[in-house]
């Protein structure tokens, strides 16, 4: 039994055919429909944030074309793009771990603490086990992941039992897995004799397999490519990544559809995790070889990385290009501060505003789509 | 060592008062129902602007002010960004933080021509009570504090009872609780917000200037070093309740200090860096876990809707 | 922040300067990059400065500067050591300089200068074991790393050198911001002023201004390291482990200049690479209160000539431990 | 008549993107009559209220309150000028007490504070005034939807509203709550209060409107005054044909139990909710659960769901016990809901339809697959041509299944749920208010479906408070009272009256005359 259509009698009223447009009007119209190209919007934001950042730079007495130059050059120069690449590659692996909580509406906040837990596993694997290259460094990977994984993990059950928000647990869980990591580089793992709390050298066959004459990129990029593709795939076209949109969207209405919350949280907590742990093993597997205490930290992937997935709204397509600009404005930045003498605080003050200056963005988006705002 | 000491009170007070202040702001921002994560930022922007602005007017008090008042400015992003446009106001934060980080070390080179530090000769920094230092107790607890040590305190009664007893701190519950509501009784929803975000900044500003011009005289780069974090976790703990941020601050102020101690005695560094932390998640997962087993269990008040008298409601 | 002489016509010669991190609030990089200007105005050389941010971009910019060919490429500090030590090996005709660390195996292309920090620590500790009343002294660190145990280990050894007994603590600073949080600093301080310790080494990079408001605030008093910090603190700051990194830079630069590059030279007390603000010229304008002690002033003299004679030797804590 | 109108709407118009919500629509409201304005789903009832309310400014068109043109900028305008709404979901600060809710916004003070004592008298008069009991003290969160509805009315009444509007206010009372209200709806009348009252039900539009105005595709499309309006007349205005009211004929072949209930109890913050409640649900069979909302149907539900834990007690579905499976196991094995809460639990606003369709079918053909290589993928092709099927076979008023399904009219919000669980073909389907909000023709439609679903041997769960829905449909009555079974009656026993009354909790032995019967 169908539920009939209202037949066309004389009150009702006929939807209405769109009125013919005048040429001023469809002009307006190609105008709306660009603007409304989802690449728009991101990009008039970064030309924004570059000149609020150029006001910044001449206020301050120093010329902004040298500064940009300079950022341009030192991050997208011939000689310094193996470099770049090598950045991005970690960037994007640290946007990707924030980008899958996303996707179901959290935050993770503990990237560090994860990526240190996903160094250390790999520096334990790569430095105890005497194995051949295609045994050792898949297992120090998979170790990196499994040990961040699970740690990233407990924040679903912290919030799904506990109700405590992931954006909180992750937030206050990092610091212990950085204090832990830290203390056993200290005591237990360090190598003696060096000034600073490191392991030791990891051997030959530890070393991540190079791209043929790069000296930066090597498979870790590769690898963190191949990650970005699963997520594309998995959040568009499985049931998984759209179950994960369903609890970001209500999920009192995804576990009452079947969707099972906890599970899935647990499951994407971990996968976030364990991209961060990766992204550890990448760089300790790198140049020098071993885990430092602190160097996974201070070159700031991780809130680099949230800021793209941010920026990307946690959509896999754009992940990369938005890394790609953090990427630049970081690398970009040592290159300023070398050769135009602009002191490096102004990259993270480029990366603020461009992030604020997106994240004001939704008053364009929702001034477009009425009442209720769709990523 | 002795760790109950009034010496032990005033280090746990001293370490609190910048997270108080900070979390006061937090606390006030969640009850009109933004999350206000960029407490980081902002106190970093407060105790830059503290300092500077002590330097330029060689008074403490006036570095106070110009804290307070620029900090309130800096807020206006995230206030305007996500109260009247709507924007999510993690991201905004984010963003703040970031650039809060940059424009300090940024300002510093480009206006002092120091990198890192900034501490320069006859700095002001705030004074501190010790007319008290006679006084049994208050002496030893407050006589090497500043008047914004105690100050924080006050705020918190008097914003606890303002949010109680009157018609805007009324309106203000509403806010958060349930914006449609306040807006269909003509309650500006957005304004509140955007004003109380901003009064929250300036809160932030009083916790910069106390870090940077009373907890010490000087500014560094990266100086808040995550106690706005703290903060933001100290927000969560009390859930919504600003007359129980003393007891998580102090809490966390205890932590530290009692880390501190604690390596007196042999403790590694690294667990004087999480113990706080822990804790709090020891803590937070500890009230879940009581609140959880409590609404799970029928208790022997817990009356189902009482049953009618039987036969006479029969008419 | 560099130091190249826009005014000058010609530079000959170039140096570039490279940190393991950012140099914020650490005052020994800072030391390092003042030095480097220092040997640029003698030696009329340009000065660049490449802050890095973790072990790859310590690569990074020592490729950059490899591409720059200066004259020297300056590493500071033991983090560089992994990456200089195969750069000197791939680039066999450009000059590297070690400041802080040196390599096992150096070409002759890699010169290093090593600093015994570790003999003027001693030294402050015998100062320190001197004059305390309480006879409790304490460190605070900014972080529990080996390296930093070269301004602790050493400070107790020569506190318990003159003044056997003598009760210790230490506090690292630790946290998100260990270089330059004073704020902890100073509660940390306290907490040694608590404990009874009436003289305490400053080790805490930035945070040492804590250091010195603690000290200031409850009658303690410190001592700082590097420079004279007794500026930032007269009345409170006793005496310095400064560290000559200056000297070292201008020294060994112009060695490297000269053409007599390789090998690494150790400055300690005897080469004149550290000591005390006391021991140096000076003493009575620097503000510090050693110099209303020239008896303690003149024990410590005695055990600097016999630190300087081999008649006491001063562990290094690195290779010790 | 010569006096001005209390308010008149004149040429009302307002578009969303391409939908016309108002067309050119009068409204005009006499003062101290009560209103009534009808329309199918979507028709442009709460978007005109919206308008009227300063919530939404319309493209065209002129409101006059007492004859002087107005321009509400915002509720505020419209506050002041003498209105006030009682919006269809409660606006309502849960954490707070009847006073404060009252006064929230027009506090009276003294000294600059709130003056708790003349709130708490302000409330203490009200109820005095309008014959309602209301303690000024109680936390709302803790009182019964009929009380919140109440508090609501006191907003509006404490601000000395002239002109109330009230949204459905009816969809979530007892017959005893609705009489009360009714009560209160004319006392206000009679002292000169213009009352907007916007239903979908006929009965209730005769029974206290004094004039009707009834919507259709955002014009209007018929107004009558009481004396002439019949329930024929406007059914035909509200969807320019007419409906015959469909009923369970009570023959059908009932076979085993699908659903079996034992002795279940739930408890939640300290409260017991569900006690002791055993129920069976049989193939072919129609079990009808009445009760006033928040007397323990809904937890029952979840509790079979398994959305919530029970804490003691038996569930078994097709002979299966359930107890510790998972949602989706138990929706697997054949169970389907149409929840309660619409926009909190039976979709998501800001997904579109298709993707709101999609939920629970995405794991099976033909959108995902259950078994085989496409296991656990998605085909968006196919998502979309279900959905096209759907909104069709529905008859959603939509622009297309990729809009958001919060721009839906609350009645097709309904629909697009109705159709998602329907289309489970689950041999166990829970309806709980599965016609609220929709108009009369929808409720026929749904109610035919319904029906369709038993006669192929379906078993189904009704929950609701619509008593009339109860008698047409279900084969048994259950009422549910302080979280029991309180009540049961067989098809032939059962009436409006006894209901009503068990509803209530009381014991109804004799039957309460009264006039109200089967529509
Ligand atoms: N903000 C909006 N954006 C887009 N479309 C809207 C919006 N508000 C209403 N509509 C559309 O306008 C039309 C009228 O909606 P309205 O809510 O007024 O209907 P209604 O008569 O209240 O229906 P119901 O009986 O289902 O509540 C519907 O087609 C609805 O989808
Ligand atoms: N998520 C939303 N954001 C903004 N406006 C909304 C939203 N949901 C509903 N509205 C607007 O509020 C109006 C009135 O809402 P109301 O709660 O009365 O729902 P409704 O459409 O009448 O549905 P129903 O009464 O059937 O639940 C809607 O017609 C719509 O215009
Ligand atoms: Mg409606
Ligand atoms: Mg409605």
């Amino acid at each position: 039994m169908n539920i009939e259509p209202v037949p066309g009698g004389p009150g009702t009223v006929a939807p209405r055919a769109p009125e013919p447009l005048s040429r001023r009007s469809r002009a307006s119209a190609l105008l709306t429909l660009a603007v409304r190209h989802p690449a728009v919007v991101p990009t008039g934001a970064v030309v924004l944030a570059v000149l609020i950042g150029a006001a910044i730079v001449l206020a301050a007495g120093l010329n902004p074309i040298s500064a940009y130059s300079a950022v341009l050059a030192g991050a997208l120069d011939l000689e310094n793009l193996d470099y770049t690449f090598s950045v991005w590659a970690l960037i994007c692996g640290m946007a990707l771990a924030a980008a899958i909580p996303l996707r179901m509406g959290e935050f993770n906040l503990g990237g560090n603490g994860q990526m240190v837990l996903g160094g250390l596993a790999a520096a334990f694997i790569a430095g105890q086990l005497d194995l051949p290259s295609i045994l050792l460094i898949p297992l120090a990977v998979v170790a990196a992941g499994v040990v961040a994984g699970a740690f990233g993990a407990i924040s679903a059950p912290l919030s799904t039992r506990y109700g405590i928000p992931i954006i909180i647990s992750t937030l206050l869980l990092s610091p212990v897995a950085v204090a832990i990591v830290s203390y056993l580089l200290r005591f237990q793992l360090g190598e003696a004799g060096s000034a600073v709390a490191q392991t030791e050298r990891f051997p030959d066959s530890a070393h991540m397999w190079a791209l043929g004459s790069l000296s930066y990129s090597n498979m870790g990029l590769i690898l963190i490519i191949v990650l970005m593709a699963l997520f594309w795939l998995v959040d568009s076209r499985s049931a998984v990544g759209f179950e994960l949109r369903v609890i970001g969207a209500n999920r009192r209405f995804a576990s009452y559809g079947g969707v099972r919350v906890g599970r899935l949280a647990f499951g994407a907590m971990a996968a976030s995790g364990a991209v961060a742990g990766v992204v550890g093993a990448i760089i300790v597997l790198s140049p020098p070889y071993r885990l430092v205490d602190g160097a996974l930290l201070s070159p700031g992937y991780t809130f680099a990385g949230l800021a793209a997935a941010l920026l990307a709204g946690g959509r896999p397509a754009f992940v990369p290009l938005t890394a790609a600009l953090f990427t630049i404005l970081q690398v970009g930045g040592g290159g300023m501060e070398r050769s135009a003498d602009v002191p490096r605080q102004l990259s993270d003050v480029l990366q603020g505003v461009v992030i604020i200056v997106l994240a004001l963005r939704t008053i364009v988006d929702s001034r477009r789509t009425g009442r209720s705002a769709t990523s | 060592m002795n760790v109950f000491e009034w010496g032990f009170v005033a280090a746990v007070l001293l370490a609190a008062t910048p997270i108080l202040y900070s979390s006061l702001a937090g606390a006030l921002s969640s009850q009109v129902g933004v999350f206000n994560i960029a407490l980081e930022g902002q106190m970093l922007w407060g105790a830059f602007a503290a300092v500077a602005g002590s330097f330029y007017t060689g008074s403490a008090w006036a570095g106070v002010l110009i804290a307070v008042v620029t900090t309130a400015l800096f807020s206006v992003t995230l206030a305007v960004g996500s109260a009247r446009w709507g924007a999510d106001p993690i991201v905004i934060a984010i963003g703040t933080n970031l650039f809060a980080l940059g424009i300090t070390g940024f300002l510093m080179r480009v206006l002092f021509d120091v990198s890192g530090t900034f501490s320069p000769r006859g700095l002001q920094g705030l004074d501190k009570m010790s007319f008290l230092a006679e006084i049994p107790v208050l002496g030893p607890v407050f006589a090497g504090q500043t008047a914004l040590v105690p100050l924080a305190f006050v705020f918190i009664v008097v914003i606890g009872l303002w949010l109680k007893l009157t018609p805007s701190g009324l309106r203000l519950r509403g806010v958060g609780e349930h914006p449609e509501a306040a807006s269909s009784l003509g309650i500006k929803v957005a304004s509140y917000q955007m004003w109380v975000t901003i009064a929250g900044g300036a809160l932030c500003g009083i916790a910069g200037a106390q870090l940077s011009l009373g907890n010490v005289t000087v500014f560094t780069e990266n100086m808040t070093a995550g106690r706005g974090w703290i903060a933001v976790a100290a927000v969560m703990l009390v859930m919504g309740r600003p007359l129980w941020l003393p007891v998580a601050c102090l809490g966390f102020g205890a932590a530290e200090a009692l880390g501190f101690r604690l390596q007196g005695i042999g403790a590694p560094q690294q667990l004087t860096d999480a113990a706080p932390y822990a804790i709090t998640i020891a803590v937070l997962v500890g009230m879940r876990m009581w609140v959880t087993a409590r609404n799970r269990r029928p208790s022997l008040s817990a009356q189902p809707v009482p049953l009618p008298s039987q036969p006479e409601s029969t008419s | 922040q560099s130091g190249d002489d826009a005014g000058s016509a010609s530079t000959d010669e170039s140096l570039i300067v490279i940190t393991p991190t950012p140099i914020g609030s650490n005052n020994f990089l800072q030391l390092a990059v003042d030095g480097a200007d220092e040997a640029g105005e003698k030696y009329n050389a340009s000065v660049d400065v490449y802050e890095s941010e973790d072990p790859t971009s310590i690569q990074q910019n020592l490729d950059a500067a490899i591409r720059e060919a200066p004259s020297v490429i300056i590493g500071v500090s033991f983090s560089v050591l992994d990456q200089f030590t195969q750069a000197a090996i791939d680039y066999p005709d450009q000059q590297f300089l070690l400041i802080d660390t040196s390599a096992e195996e150096p070409t002759p292309n890699l010169t290093a200068a090593v600093f015994k920090e570790y003999e003027a620590t001693y030294l402050t500790g015998v100062e320190a074991g001197l004059l305390t009343e309480a006879n409790t002294v304490g460190v605070v660190a900014s972080l529990d790393t080996p390296f930093l145990h070269r301004w602790i280990d050493p400070f107790f050894a020569g506190a318990a050198s003159v003044n056997p007994g003598v009760a210790t603590g230490v506090q690292y600073v630790g946290g998100d911001n260990p270089f330059g949080d004073q704020a902890r600093a100073k509660a940390q301080a306290q907490i040694l002023v608590d404990g009874g310790s009436d003289y305490i080494q400053a080790a805490s990079s930035g945070g040492n201004l804590g250091v010195f408001e603690a000290a200031t605030e409850s009658g303690a008093f410190t001592f700082g390291v590097d420079t004279n910090q007794c500026l930032d603190a007269p009345g409170t700051v006793v005496d310095n482990a400064i560290k000559r990194v200056d000297v070292a830079l201008v020294n060994t630069v112009g060695e490297i200049l000269d053409g007599n590059a390789g090998g690494f030279s150790s400055y300690g007390l005897a080469e004149g690479g550290v000591s005390l603000t006391g021991l140096e010229e000076g003493v009575a304008d620097s503000e510090c209160l050693i110099a209303g002690f020239p008896d303690v002033l003149e024990q410590v003299a005695a055990v600097r000539d016999q630190i300087v004679s081999g008649e006491i030797t001063v562990a290094d804590p690195l290779t010790a431990g | 008549m010569t006096t001005v109108p209390a308010v008149a709407l004149v040429g009302i118009s307002k578009r969303f993107g391409a939908i016309v919500a108002n067309d050119g629509v009068d409204l005009v409201l006499s003062r101290g009559t009560v209103h009534a304005v009808m329309g199918e789903n979507g028709a442009g009832k709460s978007t005109l209220m919206s308008i009227l309310f300063g919530l939404v400014s319309p493209d065209s068109g002129n409101i006059f309150v007492d004859g002087k043109p107005t321009t509400f900028s915002g509720p505020l305008d419209a506050i002041s000028s003498g209105l006030g709404m009682v919006h269809q979901h409660f606006r309502l600060f849960e954490s707070m007490t009847v006073a404060e809710n009252v006064v929230y916004g027009a506090e009276p003070r003294r000294n600059g504070l709130v003056n708790r004592k003349a709130a708490h008298d302000r409330v203490r008069e009200l109820s005095a005034r309008y014959g309602l009991d209301v303690d000024p003290g109680a936390v709302v969160g803790t009182l019964s939807v009929g009380t919140q509805q109440r508090v609501e009315i006191f907003k509006a009444l404490h601000r000395d509203a002239r002109i109330l509007i009230l949204d459905e206010p009816t969809a979530v009372l007892t017959p005893g709550e609705v009489t009360s209200l009714f009560a209160v709806i004319r006392r206000a009348a009679d002292a000169g209060t213009t009352v907007v009252l916007v239903t979908h039900k006929i009965n209730e539009v005769l029974s206290v409107s004094d004039e009707v105005t009834v919507l259709r595709d955002g014009r209007v499309t018929g107004r009558f005054q009481r004396a002439d309006a019949t329930s024929a007349k406007l059914v035909h205005a509200m969807t320019g044909r007419e409906v015959t009211p469909v009923a369970n004929s009570g023959s059908g072949s009932v076979g085993a139990a699908v659903l079996r209930v034992n002795n279940l109890t739930v408890v939640d913050h300290h409260t017991v909710r569900v006690t002791d409640v055993s129920v069976d649900v049989r193939a072919g069979e129609i079990v009808g659960i009445a009760g006033v909302s928040g007397n323990g149907q809904h937890e029952l539900v979840e509790a079979i769901l398994g959305t919530r834990r029970a804490l003691s007690g038996t569930i078994e579905l097709l002979g299966r016990d359930i107890g510790a499976a998972s949602v989706r196991d138990r929706r697997a094995l054949g169970l389907a809901v149409i929840p309660e809460d619409r926009r909190g639990e039976g979709s998501a606003v800001q997904l579109s339809t298709a993707e709101n369709l999609t939920l629970g079918h995405h794991r099976t053909a033909p959108v995902g697959a259950s078994r085989g290589l496409r296991r656990g993928w998605i085909s968006l092709r196919a998502e979309r041509a279900r959905a096209r099927d759907l909104i069709a076979e529905y008859d959603v008023r939509t622009s297309g299944e990729q809009l958001p399904v919060g721009s839906l009219s609350g009645g097709n919000a309904q629909k697009v749920v109705i159709a998602r669980e329907l289309s489970h073909n689950a041999p166990l389907l829970i309806a709980e208010q599965p016609t609220q909000g929709v108009d009369v023709g929808a409720i026929e439609a749904i109610h035919g479906r319904l029906l369709d679903y038993r006669a192929t041997g379906g078993a189904i769960l009704l929950v609701s408070h619509e008593i009339t829905e109860l008698l047409a449909l279900a084969d048994r009555i259950l009422v549910m009272y302080a979280g029991r079974i309180f009540a049961e009656f067989s098809r032939s026993e059962a009436t409006t009256a006894r209901i009503g009354a068990a509803m209530a909790g009381a014991q109804a032995e004799t039957d309460i005359p009264t006039e109200a019967s089967r529509l």
